[in-house]
Protein backbone atom coordinates (compact mmCIF):
# COMPACT_ATOMS: atom_id res chain seq x y z
CA UNK A 1 0.00 0.00 0.00
CA UNK A 2 1.68 3.21 -0.93
CA UNK A 3 0.48 6.77 -1.30
CA UNK A 4 1.87 10.14 -2.36
CA UNK A 5 2.32 13.05 -0.17
CA UNK A 6 2.36 16.69 -1.44
CA UNK A 7 3.35 19.17 1.06
CA UNK A 8 3.14 23.33 0.16
CA UNK A 9 4.26 26.22 1.58
CA UNK A 10 5.77 26.46 4.64
CA UNK A 11 4.99 22.54 5.29
CA UNK A 12 7.56 21.80 2.33
CA UNK A 13 10.11 24.01 3.78
CA UNK A 14 9.76 22.25 7.21
CA UNK A 15 9.75 18.58 5.68
CA UNK A 16 12.54 19.51 3.29
CA UNK A 17 10.59 18.10 0.18
CA UNK A 18 7.17 18.64 -1.87
CA UNK A 19 6.96 15.46 -2.92
CA UNK A 20 7.39 12.09 -1.64
CA UNK A 21 5.48 8.27 -1.80
CA UNK A 22 5.07 6.58 2.34
CA UNK A 23 3.47 3.16 3.16
CA UNK A 24 1.56 0.88 5.22
CA UNK A 25 -0.37 4.00 7.01
CA UNK A 26 -3.81 3.32 7.73
CA UNK A 27 -5.28 6.81 8.51
CA UNK A 28 -5.13 10.57 8.22
CA UNK A 29 -4.45 10.65 11.89
CA UNK A 30 -1.48 8.22 11.92
CA UNK A 31 0.26 10.13 9.45
CA UNK A 32 0.30 12.84 11.07
CA UNK A 33 2.09 11.44 14.15
CA UNK A 34 4.19 10.02 11.85
CA UNK A 35 5.37 13.21 10.20
CA UNK A 36 5.44 14.96 13.48
CA UNK A 37 7.47 12.63 14.55
CA UNK A 38 9.95 12.94 11.81
CA UNK A 39 9.68 16.72 11.48
CA UNK A 40 8.27 18.00 15.42
CA UNK A 41 7.76 21.47 13.99
CA UNK A 42 4.43 20.50 12.54
CA UNK A 43 3.45 20.05 15.94
CA UNK A 44 2.40 23.46 16.62
CA UNK A 45 1.79 24.02 12.45
CA UNK A 46 -1.87 24.70 11.48
CA UNK A 47 -2.96 22.58 8.47
CA UNK A 48 -5.26 20.67 6.58
CA UNK A 49 -5.30 17.33 4.90
CA UNK A 50 -6.60 16.89 1.50
CA UNK A 51 -7.40 13.22 0.07
CA UNK A 52 -7.67 12.61 -3.27
CA UNK A 53 -8.33 16.53 -3.80
CA UNK A 54 -10.94 16.86 -1.10
CA UNK A 55 -10.31 18.37 2.40
CA UNK A 56 -10.53 15.95 5.02
CA UNK A 57 -12.48 16.30 8.45
CA UNK A 58 -11.36 14.55 11.28
CA UNK A 59 -9.86 11.20 11.05
CA UNK A 60 -9.66 9.55 7.59
CA UNK A 61 -8.67 6.11 5.68
CA UNK A 62 -6.02 5.86 3.56
CA UNK A 63 -6.08 3.22 0.59
CA UNK A 64 -3.11 2.08 -1.62
CA UNK A 65 -2.51 4.85 -4.44
CA UNK A 66 -4.45 8.10 -2.77
CA UNK A 67 -2.75 11.44 -3.08
CA UNK A 68 -2.49 13.00 0.35
CA UNK A 69 -2.12 16.86 0.26
CA UNK A 70 -0.86 19.03 3.71
CA UNK A 71 -1.79 22.41 3.40
CA UNK A 72 -1.14 25.03 5.28
CA UNK A 73 -3.63 28.20 5.82
CA UNK A 74 -3.80 29.30 2.08
CA UNK A 75 -2.44 33.01 1.14
CA UNK A 76 -3.33 33.17 -2.42
CA UNK A 77 -4.94 36.92 -4.17
CA UNK B 1 -11.43 13.48 -12.73
CA UNK B 2 -14.98 14.53 -14.28
CA UNK B 3 -15.11 15.38 -17.93
CA UNK B 4 -16.13 19.01 -17.22
CA UNK B 5 -14.13 21.48 -19.36
CA UNK B 6 -12.05 24.12 -16.80
CA UNK B 7 -11.13 27.03 -17.48
CA UNK B 8 -7.54 27.89 -17.35
CA UNK B 9 -7.02 30.20 -14.46
CA UNK B 10 -3.67 30.68 -13.41
CA UNK B 11 -0.92 32.31 -15.85
CA UNK B 12 2.50 32.59 -15.08
CA UNK B 13 3.84 36.10 -13.72
CA UNK B 14 1.96 39.31 -12.86
CA UNK B 15 -0.91 40.43 -14.63
CA UNK B 16 -0.45 43.17 -17.51
CA UNK B 17 -2.87 45.86 -17.72
CA UNK B 18 -3.31 45.20 -21.04
CA UNK B 19 -4.59 42.04 -21.06
CA UNK B 20 -7.01 43.54 -18.64
CA UNK B 21 -7.86 45.88 -21.51
CA UNK B 22 -8.09 42.86 -23.72
CA UNK B 23 -10.34 41.13 -21.47
CA UNK B 24 -12.77 44.23 -21.28
CA UNK B 25 -12.80 45.14 -25.09
CA UNK B 26 -14.03 41.27 -25.73
CA UNK B 27 -17.24 42.19 -24.24
CA UNK B 28 -18.14 44.80 -26.61
CA UNK B 29 -19.85 42.29 -28.41
CA UNK B 30 -21.81 40.77 -25.82
CA UNK B 31 -24.59 43.99 -26.17
CA UNK B 32 -26.84 42.78 -23.17
CA UNK B 33 -24.42 43.30 -20.89
CA UNK B 34 -24.81 46.58 -18.68
CA UNK B 35 -22.33 46.37 -16.10
CA UNK B 36 -18.58 45.22 -14.94
CA UNK B 37 -17.17 44.79 -12.18
CA UNK B 38 -13.49 44.01 -11.94
CA UNK B 39 -11.13 43.15 -8.62
CA UNK B 40 -7.79 43.35 -9.17
CA UNK B 41 -5.16 41.92 -6.35
CA UNK B 42 -1.98 44.35 -6.32
CA UNK B 43 0.99 43.01 -4.43
CA UNK B 44 2.00 45.82 -1.59
CA UNK B 45 5.62 46.67 -0.50
CA UNK B 46 4.42 45.91 3.72
CA UNK B 47 7.59 46.68 5.73
CA UNK B 48 7.59 43.14 8.03
CA UNK B 49 10.26 43.30 10.68
CA UNK B 50 12.16 46.63 9.26
CA UNK B 51 12.16 44.84 5.56
CA UNK B 52 10.80 45.74 2.36
CA UNK B 53 8.30 43.37 0.84
CA UNK B 54 9.89 43.46 -3.22
CA UNK B 55 7.54 40.57 -4.42
CA UNK B 56 5.82 37.71 -3.53
CA UNK B 57 6.07 34.37 -5.05
CA UNK B 58 2.86 31.74 -5.53
CA UNK B 59 2.67 28.21 -5.55
CA UNK B 60 -0.99 26.78 -5.66
CA UNK B 61 -1.80 23.07 -5.53
CA UNK B 62 -2.70 23.29 -9.25
CA UNK B 63 -5.13 20.08 -9.61
CA UNK B 64 -6.71 20.63 -6.84
CA UNK B 65 -7.25 24.84 -7.29
CA UNK B 66 -8.41 24.23 -10.58
CA UNK B 67 -11.31 21.94 -9.22
CA UNK B 68 -11.74 24.96 -6.81
CA UNK B 69 -12.17 27.19 -8.96
CA UNK B 70 -14.07 25.50 -11.20
CA UNK B 71 -16.81 24.95 -8.63
CA UNK B 72 -16.50 28.50 -7.27
CA UNK B 73 -17.65 29.44 -11.15
CA UNK B 74 -20.50 26.80 -11.42
CA UNK B 75 -22.10 28.50 -8.36
CA UNK B 76 -21.39 32.08 -8.63
CA UNK B 77 -23.88 31.07 -11.67
CA UNK B 78 -26.11 29.43 -10.11
CA UNK B 79 -26.28 31.78 -7.47
CA UNK B 80 -26.29 35.35 -9.61
CA UNK B 81 -27.59 36.61 -12.61
CA UNK B 82 -24.71 36.55 -14.59
CA UNK B 83 -23.71 37.08 -18.27
CA UNK B 84 -19.92 36.36 -17.96
CA UNK B 85 -17.07 35.78 -15.10
CA UNK B 86 -13.15 35.50 -15.69
CA UNK B 87 -10.67 34.77 -13.23
CA UNK B 88 -6.86 34.85 -13.33
CA UNK B 89 -4.68 34.32 -10.98
CA UNK B 90 -0.50 34.63 -11.26
CA UNK B 91 1.99 31.72 -10.19
CA UNK B 92 5.87 32.57 -10.17
CA UNK B 93 7.24 35.82 -9.01
CA UNK B 94 5.06 38.73 -9.26
CA UNK B 95 6.76 42.45 -8.05
CA UNK B 96 5.32 44.98 -5.13
CA UNK B 97 2.83 47.43 -7.65
CA UNK B 98 1.68 44.75 -10.04
CA UNK B 99 -1.90 42.71 -10.30
CA UNK B 100 -1.64 39.13 -9.58
CA UNK B 101 -5.21 38.46 -9.33
CA UNK B 102 -7.91 39.54 -11.69
CA UNK B 103 -11.93 38.56 -11.24
CA UNK B 104 -14.33 39.67 -13.91
CA UNK B 105 -17.93 39.52 -13.95
CA UNK B 106 -20.85 40.56 -15.87
CA UNK B 107 -24.56 41.20 -15.64
CA UNK B 108 -27.15 42.69 -17.24
CA UNK B 109 -27.98 44.81 -13.87
CA UNK B 110 -25.08 46.59 -11.40
CA UNK B 111 -26.30 44.96 -8.50
CA UNK B 112 -25.22 41.49 -9.66
CA UNK B 113 -22.57 42.13 -10.87
CA UNK B 114 -21.02 43.87 -7.89
CA UNK B 115 -22.37 41.08 -5.57
CA UNK B 116 -20.69 38.06 -7.72
CA UNK B 117 -17.25 39.80 -8.09
CA UNK B 118 -17.07 40.10 -4.34
CA UNK B 119 -18.42 36.87 -3.56
CA UNK B 120 -15.72 35.31 -5.53
CA UNK B 121 -13.12 37.24 -4.19
CA UNK B 122 -13.93 36.32 -0.91
CA UNK B 123 -14.39 32.17 -1.89
CA UNK B 124 -10.90 32.87 -3.96
CA UNK B 125 -9.13 34.27 -0.84
CA UNK B 126 -10.21 31.49 1.63
CA UNK B 127 -11.06 28.44 -0.19
CA UNK B 128 -8.34 28.48 -3.08
CA UNK B 129 -4.90 26.31 -2.47
CA UNK B 130 -2.54 28.85 -3.33
CA UNK B 131 0.58 30.20 -1.29
CA UNK B 132 2.34 33.55 -1.29
CA UNK B 133 5.54 34.16 -0.07
CA UNK B 134 6.41 37.65 1.02
CA UNK B 135 10.46 38.10 -0.60
CA UNK B 136 12.66 40.94 0.90
CA UNK B 137 15.51 42.47 -1.22
CA UNK B 138 17.65 40.66 0.69
CA UNK B 139 15.90 37.73 -1.29
CA UNK B 140 14.96 36.52 2.77
CA UNK B 141 10.76 35.69 2.64
CA UNK B 142 8.22 34.64 5.18
CA UNK B 143 4.91 32.96 4.19
CA UNK B 144 1.98 35.76 3.30
CA UNK B 145 -0.60 35.26 6.01
CA UNK B 146 -3.89 36.40 4.58
CA UNK B 147 -6.19 39.25 6.66
CA UNK B 148 -9.63 37.78 6.83
CA UNK C 1 -18.11 78.70 -6.78
CA UNK C 2 -15.99 77.75 -3.86
CA UNK C 3 -12.18 77.18 -4.70
CA UNK C 4 -12.00 73.48 -4.36
CA UNK C 5 -9.88 71.50 -6.72
CA UNK C 6 -12.54 69.70 -8.73
CA UNK C 7 -11.37 66.88 -10.83
CA UNK C 8 -12.35 66.44 -14.15
CA UNK C 9 -14.69 63.65 -14.38
CA UNK C 10 -16.48 63.99 -18.06
CA UNK C 11 -15.39 63.10 -21.11
CA UNK C 12 -16.57 63.04 -24.93
CA UNK C 13 -17.97 59.53 -26.03
CA UNK C 14 -16.93 56.21 -24.80
CA UNK C 15 -14.76 55.31 -22.22
CA UNK C 16 -11.60 53.20 -24.21
CA UNK C 17 -10.41 49.85 -22.87
CA UNK C 18 -7.03 51.36 -23.22
CA UNK C 19 -8.20 54.43 -20.96
CA UNK C 20 -9.06 51.93 -18.17
CA UNK C 21 -5.55 50.48 -18.85
CA UNK C 22 -3.51 53.31 -18.54
CA UNK C 23 -5.48 54.23 -15.45
CA UNK C 24 -4.66 50.35 -14.17
CA UNK C 25 -1.03 50.80 -14.99
CA UNK C 26 -0.37 54.22 -13.27
CA UNK C 27 -1.29 52.84 -10.13
CA UNK C 28 2.21 50.22 -10.11
CA UNK C 29 4.27 53.12 -8.61
CA UNK C 30 1.61 53.09 -5.88
CA UNK C 31 2.84 49.73 -3.96
CA UNK C 32 0.53 50.40 -0.82
CA UNK C 33 -2.08 49.48 -2.53
CA UNK C 34 -3.71 46.00 -2.01
CA UNK C 35 -6.98 46.39 -3.74
CA UNK C 36 -8.60 47.87 -6.79
CA UNK C 37 -12.06 47.60 -7.87
CA UNK C 38 -13.48 48.94 -10.91
CA UNK C 39 -16.89 49.59 -12.34
CA UNK C 40 -17.75 49.61 -15.77
CA UNK C 41 -21.32 50.95 -17.16
CA UNK C 42 -22.06 49.30 -20.39
CA UNK C 43 -24.51 50.53 -22.84
CA UNK C 44 -27.29 47.57 -23.54
CA UNK C 45 -29.01 47.23 -26.46
CA UNK C 46 -32.13 46.55 -25.01
CA UNK C 47 -35.33 46.11 -27.46
CA UNK C 48 -38.46 48.94 -26.55
CA UNK C 49 -41.40 48.86 -28.30
CA UNK C 50 -39.89 46.33 -30.73
CA UNK C 51 -37.00 48.74 -31.18
CA UNK C 52 -33.31 47.82 -30.61
CA UNK C 53 -31.45 50.80 -28.89
CA UNK C 54 -28.39 51.57 -30.99
CA UNK C 55 -26.43 54.32 -28.56
CA UNK C 56 -27.28 56.20 -25.05
CA UNK C 57 -26.33 60.19 -25.53
CA UNK C 58 -25.38 61.79 -22.23
CA UNK C 59 -26.71 65.07 -21.02
CA UNK C 60 -25.35 66.65 -18.05
CA UNK C 61 -26.24 69.76 -16.05
CA UNK C 62 -22.60 69.97 -16.38
CA UNK C 63 -22.22 72.65 -13.04
CA UNK C 64 -24.74 71.01 -10.74
CA UNK C 65 -22.48 67.48 -11.42
CA UNK C 66 -19.15 68.41 -11.17
CA UNK C 67 -20.17 69.79 -8.11
CA UNK C 68 -21.76 66.02 -6.96
CA UNK C 69 -18.87 64.04 -7.92
CA UNK C 70 -16.53 66.18 -5.87
CA UNK C 71 -18.89 66.09 -2.81
CA UNK C 72 -19.65 62.23 -3.49
CA UNK C 73 -15.48 62.06 -3.41
CA UNK C 74 -15.02 64.36 -0.27
CA UNK C 75 -17.99 61.82 1.44
CA UNK C 76 -16.04 58.71 0.40
CA UNK C 77 -12.98 59.58 1.00
CA UNK C 78 -13.98 60.05 5.15
CA UNK C 79 -16.51 56.95 5.24
CA UNK C 80 -13.83 54.34 4.01
CA UNK C 81 -10.43 53.61 4.57
CA UNK C 82 -9.51 54.49 0.74
CA UNK C 83 -5.97 55.41 -1.26
CA UNK C 84 -7.42 56.45 -4.85
CA UNK C 85 -10.71 57.01 -6.57
CA UNK C 86 -11.03 58.08 -10.18
CA UNK C 87 -14.80 58.29 -12.03
CA UNK C 88 -14.97 58.72 -15.23
CA UNK C 89 -18.47 59.53 -17.02
CA UNK C 90 -19.22 59.75 -20.83
CA UNK C 91 -21.34 62.87 -22.37
CA UNK C 92 -22.83 62.36 -25.79
CA UNK C 93 -23.22 59.56 -27.77
CA UNK C 94 -22.04 55.83 -26.65
CA UNK C 95 -22.94 53.08 -28.54
CA UNK C 96 -24.41 49.86 -27.37
CA UNK C 97 -21.65 47.72 -26.56
CA UNK C 98 -19.48 50.76 -25.29
CA UNK C 99 -18.56 51.72 -21.98
CA UNK C 100 -19.86 55.16 -20.52
CA UNK C 101 -18.81 55.01 -16.18
CA UNK C 102 -16.04 54.17 -15.11
CA UNK C 103 -15.75 53.99 -11.18
CA UNK C 104 -12.03 52.87 -10.00
CA UNK C 105 -11.22 52.47 -6.28
CA UNK C 106 -8.43 51.66 -4.65
CA UNK C 107 -7.51 50.54 -0.47
CA UNK C 108 -4.99 48.58 1.36
CA UNK C 109 -7.87 45.85 1.68
CA UNK C 110 -9.86 44.43 -0.45
CA UNK C 111 -13.22 45.25 1.71
CA UNK C 112 -12.73 48.91 1.70
CA UNK C 113 -12.33 48.93 -2.19
CA UNK C 114 -14.85 47.01 -2.68
CA UNK C 115 -17.50 48.94 -0.26
CA UNK C 116 -16.77 51.96 -1.50
CA UNK C 117 -16.64 50.96 -5.34
CA UNK C 118 -20.50 49.76 -4.76
CA UNK C 119 -21.05 53.54 -2.93
CA UNK C 120 -20.12 55.81 -5.46
CA UNK C 121 -21.48 53.27 -8.16
CA UNK C 122 -24.77 53.71 -6.48
CA UNK C 123 -24.32 57.68 -5.88
CA UNK C 124 -23.74 58.51 -8.96
CA UNK C 125 -27.28 56.55 -10.50
CA UNK C 126 -29.19 58.25 -7.75
CA UNK C 127 -27.88 61.80 -7.46
CA UNK C 128 -25.97 62.56 -10.37
CA UNK C 129 -28.18 65.01 -12.87
CA UNK C 130 -27.37 63.17 -15.45
CA UNK C 131 -29.60 61.91 -18.64
CA UNK C 132 -29.57 59.32 -20.70
CA UNK C 133 -31.64 59.61 -24.15
CA UNK C 134 -32.22 56.07 -25.82
CA UNK C 135 -31.55 56.20 -29.25
CA UNK C 136 -32.98 53.37 -31.76
CA UNK C 137 -31.80 52.33 -35.03
CA UNK C 138 -34.06 54.82 -37.02
CA UNK C 139 -32.90 57.89 -34.88
CA UNK C 140 -36.02 58.12 -32.35
CA UNK C 141 -35.70 57.61 -28.99
CA UNK C 142 -37.05 57.56 -25.24
CA UNK C 143 -35.49 58.66 -22.50
CA UNK C 144 -34.09 56.46 -20.54
CA UNK C 145 -35.26 55.21 -16.72
CA UNK C 146 -32.51 54.11 -14.05
CA UNK C 147 -33.50 50.94 -12.30
CA UNK C 148 -33.55 51.59 -8.47
CA UNK D 1 -35.61 90.73 -10.77
CA UNK D 2 -34.57 88.21 -13.30
CA UNK D 3 -33.62 84.40 -13.32
CA UNK D 4 -31.92 82.00 -15.58
CA UNK D 5 -34.09 79.02 -16.01
CA UNK D 6 -32.53 75.72 -17.25
CA UNK D 7 -34.54 72.74 -18.04
CA UNK D 8 -32.90 69.07 -18.66
CA UNK D 9 -33.95 65.39 -20.62
CA UNK D 10 -37.69 65.32 -21.32
CA UNK D 11 -38.48 68.56 -19.87
CA UNK D 12 -36.23 70.40 -22.51
CA UNK D 13 -38.00 68.47 -25.17
CA UNK D 14 -41.46 69.65 -23.67
CA UNK D 15 -40.63 73.51 -23.41
CA UNK D 16 -38.78 73.03 -26.52
CA UNK D 17 -35.76 75.18 -25.19
CA UNK D 18 -33.44 74.38 -22.46
CA UNK D 19 -32.25 77.74 -21.21
CA UNK D 20 -34.27 81.19 -20.88
CA UNK D 21 -34.78 84.18 -18.84
CA UNK D 22 -37.80 85.01 -16.43
CA UNK D 23 -39.05 87.75 -14.69
CA UNK D 24 -41.02 88.96 -11.49
CA UNK D 25 -41.96 85.32 -10.17
CA UNK D 26 -41.42 84.93 -6.33
CA UNK D 27 -41.16 81.37 -5.44
CA UNK D 28 -40.48 77.87 -6.93
CA UNK D 29 -44.72 76.79 -6.60
CA UNK D 30 -45.37 80.10 -8.72
CA UNK D 31 -42.72 79.47 -11.36
CA UNK D 32 -44.36 75.54 -11.18
CA UNK D 33 -47.79 76.88 -11.91
CA UNK D 34 -46.65 79.35 -14.16
CA UNK D 35 -44.43 76.79 -16.66
CA UNK D 36 -47.48 74.14 -15.90
CA UNK D 37 -50.07 76.67 -17.64
CA UNK D 38 -47.30 77.41 -20.61
CA UNK D 39 -47.01 73.53 -20.99
CA UNK D 40 -49.66 71.18 -19.44
CA UNK D 41 -47.90 68.12 -20.24
CA UNK D 42 -45.37 68.84 -17.11
CA UNK D 43 -48.57 69.04 -14.71
CA UNK D 44 -48.16 64.55 -15.41
CA UNK D 45 -44.44 64.94 -14.94
CA UNK D 46 -42.06 64.13 -12.28
CA UNK D 47 -39.09 66.76 -11.35
CA UNK D 48 -36.66 68.49 -9.11
CA UNK D 49 -35.98 72.44 -9.25
CA UNK D 50 -32.45 73.18 -8.52
CA UNK D 51 -31.77 77.01 -7.26
CA UNK D 52 -28.43 77.66 -7.55
CA UNK D 53 -27.27 74.35 -8.03
CA UNK D 54 -29.17 73.02 -4.65
CA UNK D 55 -32.51 70.65 -4.98
CA UNK D 56 -34.84 72.61 -3.14
CA UNK D 57 -37.66 70.72 -0.82
CA UNK D 58 -41.19 72.61 -0.69
CA UNK D 59 -42.03 76.07 -1.80
CA UNK D 60 -38.54 78.43 -2.19
CA UNK D 61 -38.13 82.01 -2.51
CA UNK D 62 -36.76 83.30 -5.55
CA UNK D 63 -34.71 86.06 -5.92
CA UNK D 64 -32.60 88.54 -8.79
CA UNK D 65 -29.99 86.46 -10.76
CA UNK D 66 -30.64 82.89 -9.62
CA UNK D 67 -30.23 80.38 -11.85
CA UNK D 68 -33.48 77.43 -11.23
CA UNK D 69 -33.20 73.91 -13.17
CA UNK D 70 -35.68 72.02 -14.33
CA UNK D 71 -34.80 68.54 -13.69
CA UNK D 72 -36.49 65.02 -14.72
CA UNK D 73 -35.06 61.79 -12.93
CA UNK D 74 -31.38 61.11 -13.41
CA UNK D 75 -30.56 58.03 -15.72
CA UNK D 76 -27.31 58.63 -15.86
CA UNK D 77 -24.09 55.80 -15.69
Amino acid sequence: MKMKILAFGIIADITGKSEWTIENIQHTDELKKHLENLFPRLKNMKYAIAVNLLITNGNFELTDGTTVALMPPFSGG
Amino acid sequence: MSEKKIKKVFIEGAISPSCIADSIAKHSTKKDIGAHSIFLGQVRNDVINDKEVKAIEYTAYNEMAEEKFHEIRETAFEKYSLTCMHIYHSLGRVNSGEISLFVFTSSKHRKDAMEVCSYIVNRIKEEAPVWGKEIFEDESYIWKQNTP
